[in-house]
């Protein structure tokens, strides 16, 4: 009788989207947020042209590292205000679909957010682009990023949001997990940025692929365990 | 069970002589008798603590993350004990081997600290025990902090095979790590002693760790009289 | 210096008279360092009490 | 079917070091009312939160229809619906939309909702954000929403809180209706005389324990 594994993920992805844009106010002060960030890092360490330049895809990603803190903690306060999840479980939905919805639902808000970032990023950096297909190289790179970030992110902030001094114990539970992510993902974007002589870029495309494996498996067996008391 | 957790059971002192006395002929044949190492010299003897608290920071982990896959399966505080004792011990020794390593560092790269990828994978997974035991703080509800735990426990062993295989996957400074088959054979019979005693000590620290917090659990477990 | 057999206390003088050449004195550290904070946890876990 | 709707034995529940509930054992049979009485924080929500699977017991176990609701957690929460202080909306979604994601959750088409929504007098309010809503029509939805599971147990965690006397004799209504339909009604109010007309028995609970 009750919804499959597969109509409840997309009933969450369309009602976590629809929130989204009721609220995009708070979606346009997230993108501000990271903007605000990319500046930032520039005037922290100088107006020097050619250090932006190499360090690009670094400071990209530390904009979105820090923007996804407020974005996934921000989509579990959504869910803890009324006990709104505690409905949508009670259902019964099963709790990994639920998972892979709001995983996926932040994962397409961050991408989004990386589309945003990406052209800033280039004109703020003096990062030049030959052509279409290398633009889209590097979103893909931002994509396999992204969706190594929520993976992880969506089930450590469904457990920061019911403890003590959430917005403090999330970074704290996601940064050292994320490291060996971010590490990947500027490596492959500097490579996909700056043109890649000695093939090397395969291999951090495989890592983040690897970690997206690795994190969307184990969110999905070990979400019901977060929510189900 | 308070009975139980102060009169200590004879294995425990077995585990805990046995460690101490390896330790002693370890650190003995490490410092005095093995040579020193041809291109590092005498310096290569901190390996005999450095190494070996590594591995045994990486089995401990490893130990949190079975047991935290257990207490998920059968919801029996008793392995979220172990877990939460294993990661703390194992936090202990992670912590002892970046000390070391970084006593190493000094005379051998001239640094106190290189960003190489062992010894950056070493320090997040430091970190990562350390967010495991906030965690722990920041709930209140034990089956709760034993539920969340546990599924951070498993989400940072996966951090596990990366520090383990850092130095071999990336091109780095890091020696491949060590194991008694890519040094001599006079330095891995040190290496290989105190290897195993810090394997008992370690037992014997989760075993102690675990006792206590069964014990704090114990009165925590009884409901009042109706 | 390579070969010369170590006594406790020939390694201790070295220690003392400040000669670093063999890097004795991080060898001495990093040691002392294990084995204090192996002492020290063990005591600690000796002495803590359950509580309640 | 077994006769026994809900089986609670030898429960206890623990919250960090306090005991909000206490080796509690009650039965209630398919098709029964029961009122559920007693002081704020003397466990009438817990043991509700219990009963709807979403709590685990600290000790002890609780059966819905035979099922144990932490082993069996899906089959035990198919059965019962639990109208809690908490609304469960989505403050930034409309009525309607709560309910539309209700229905797809529960495999329920959506032809129903527009009727569910006259029922509990939202209708013109239908495509408001609920945010905007008062506390009385926020209960009004949630009560459309246990309404559109049409469960076998009916969990109901005062009810008659915040809404106008309108509000309470529609619930009235609705609750007496379900009732002859069979359901089973496990009610936890302050409101005494309405309770009793609704129920077949009271069960009182001080500190924790059923008196």
């Amino acid at each position: 009788m009750n919804a499959t594994l597969f109509a409840t993920l997309v009933a969450i992805v369309k009602k976590d989207l629809l929130i989204e844009w009721r609220t995009r106010a708070r979606l346009s002060a997230l993108v501000f947020f990271s903007v605000a960030a990319l500046l930032m890092f520039s005037f922290a360490l100088g107006a020097d042209i050619q250090t932006m330049r190499d360090h690009a895809g670094g400071y990209l990603w530390l904009g979105l590292l820090f923007a996804s803190v407020l974005a996934l903690s921000e989509a579990f306060r959504v869910e803890a205000e009324n006990r709104a999840l505690e409905a949508v479980l009670l259902t019964p939905a099963d709790a990994r679909a639920v998972y892979l919805g709001k995983a996926l639902a932040n994962a397409l808000l961050l991408l989004l957010l990386g589309a945003l970032l990406v052209p800033m990023m280039l004109v703020l950096y003096d990062v030049g682009l030959d052509g279409p297909l290398h633009a889209l190289r590097l979103l893909a790179v931002v994509a396999l990023g992204v969706f190594a970030i929520s993976a992880p992110g969506t089930l450590l902030a469904a457990i920061s949001t019911n403890a003590k001094s959430k917005d403090l114990l999330l970074p704290v539970l996601l940064f050292p997990l994320l490291v060996p992510v971010l590490l990947a993902a500027v490596k492959a974007t500097a490579l996909v940025i700056a043109g890649d002589p000695m093939g090397d870029a395969f291999t951090w495309l495989s890592l983040l692929v690897a970690f997206n494996v690795v994190y969307w498996a184990l969110g999905f067996l070990l979400f019901p365990s977060v929510v189900d008391e | 069970m308070s009975a139980e957790s102060t009169k200590r059971p004879l294995g425990q002192w077995l585990v805990l002589g046995t460690g101490v006395t390896l330790l002693g002929l370890g650190e003995y044949l490490g410092l005095f008798w093995a040579p020193p190492e041809m291109a590092m010299g005498d310096v290569m003897r901190i390996i005999y603590v450095h190494v070996p608290s590594g591995w045994l920071a990486l089995v401990a982990f490893l130990s949190t993350a079975i047991f935290s896959g257990l207490y998920l399966r059968t919801k029996t505080p008793r392995y979220d004990h172990i877990a939460d004792a294993s990661a703390k011990t194992g936090t202990v020794f992670n912590a002892m081997s970046l000390a070391t390593g970084m006593i190493w560092a000094k005379p051998t790269w001239g640094v106190w600290w290189s960003w190489d990828p062992r010894l950056s994978f070493t320090l997040i997974m430091f970190l990562l025990y350390v967010a495991y035991s906030a965690l722990r703080r920041f709930v209140d509800d034990t089956e709760s902090r034993a539920r969340w735990a546990a599924v951070y426990g498993i989400f940072a062993s996966v951090s596990l095979p990366l520090v383990y295989y850092s130095a071999n996957w990336f091109r780095s400074l890091h020696q491949p790590h060590s194991t008694p088959q890519t040094v001599d054979a006079s330095m891995k019979l040190p290496l290989r002693i105190n290897a195993f005693a810090f394997l008992f000590l370690m037992i014997w620290f989760i075993w102690r760790r675990y006792e206590l917090l069964r014990a704090d659990a114990a009165h925590e477990s009884t409901p009042p009289p109706a | 210096m390579v070969a010369q057999p170590y006594t406790l206390l020939g390694a201790a003088a070295e220690v003392g008279s400040g000669v670093l050449e063999g890097h004795w004195g991080f060898v001495w550290a990093a040691h002392a360092l294990g084995l204090a904070t192996l002492l020290g946890y063990g005591l600690y876990l000796v002495v803590k009490k359950p509580k309640g | 079917m077994s006769a026994q709707a809900i089986q609670v034995d030898g429960v206890s529940k623990r919250y960090g070091a306090r005991w909000a509930l206490v080796r509690t054992s009650l039965q209630i049979n398919a098709g029964e009312s029961v009122m559920l009485t007693g002081h704020n924080g003397s466990g009438k929500t817990t043991l509700l939160r219990l009963m709807a699977g979403l709590t685990a017991p600290s000790v002890g176990a609780l059966r819905v229809f035979d099922r144990d609701v932490v082993r069996e957690r899906q089959a035990a929460r198919t059965a019962v619906a639990l109208l809690s202080h908490q609304s469960g909306h989505y403050d930034d979604l409309s009525a309607a939309e709560n309910l539309r994601l209700h229905a797809a959750l529960l495999g329920r088409d959506t032809q129903a909702i527009d009727e569910l929504l006259a029922r509990v007098r939202l209708r013109e309010r239908a495509d408001t954000p609920v945010r905007q809503f008062s506390a009385g029509m926020k209960k009004r939805l949630s009560l459309a929403r246990v309404m559109l599971k049409r469960p076998k147990i009916v969990l109901l965690d005062e009810p008659f809180g915040e809404l106008d006397p309108e509000g309470m004799a529609d619930v009235e209504t609705w609750i007496a209706e379900e009732r002859k339909a069979g359901t089973t009604i496990v009610l936890a109010t302050h409101w005494i005389d309405q309770g009793r007309r609704l129920s077949d028995r009271e069960v009182r609970l001080t500190n924790g324990r059923l008196v």
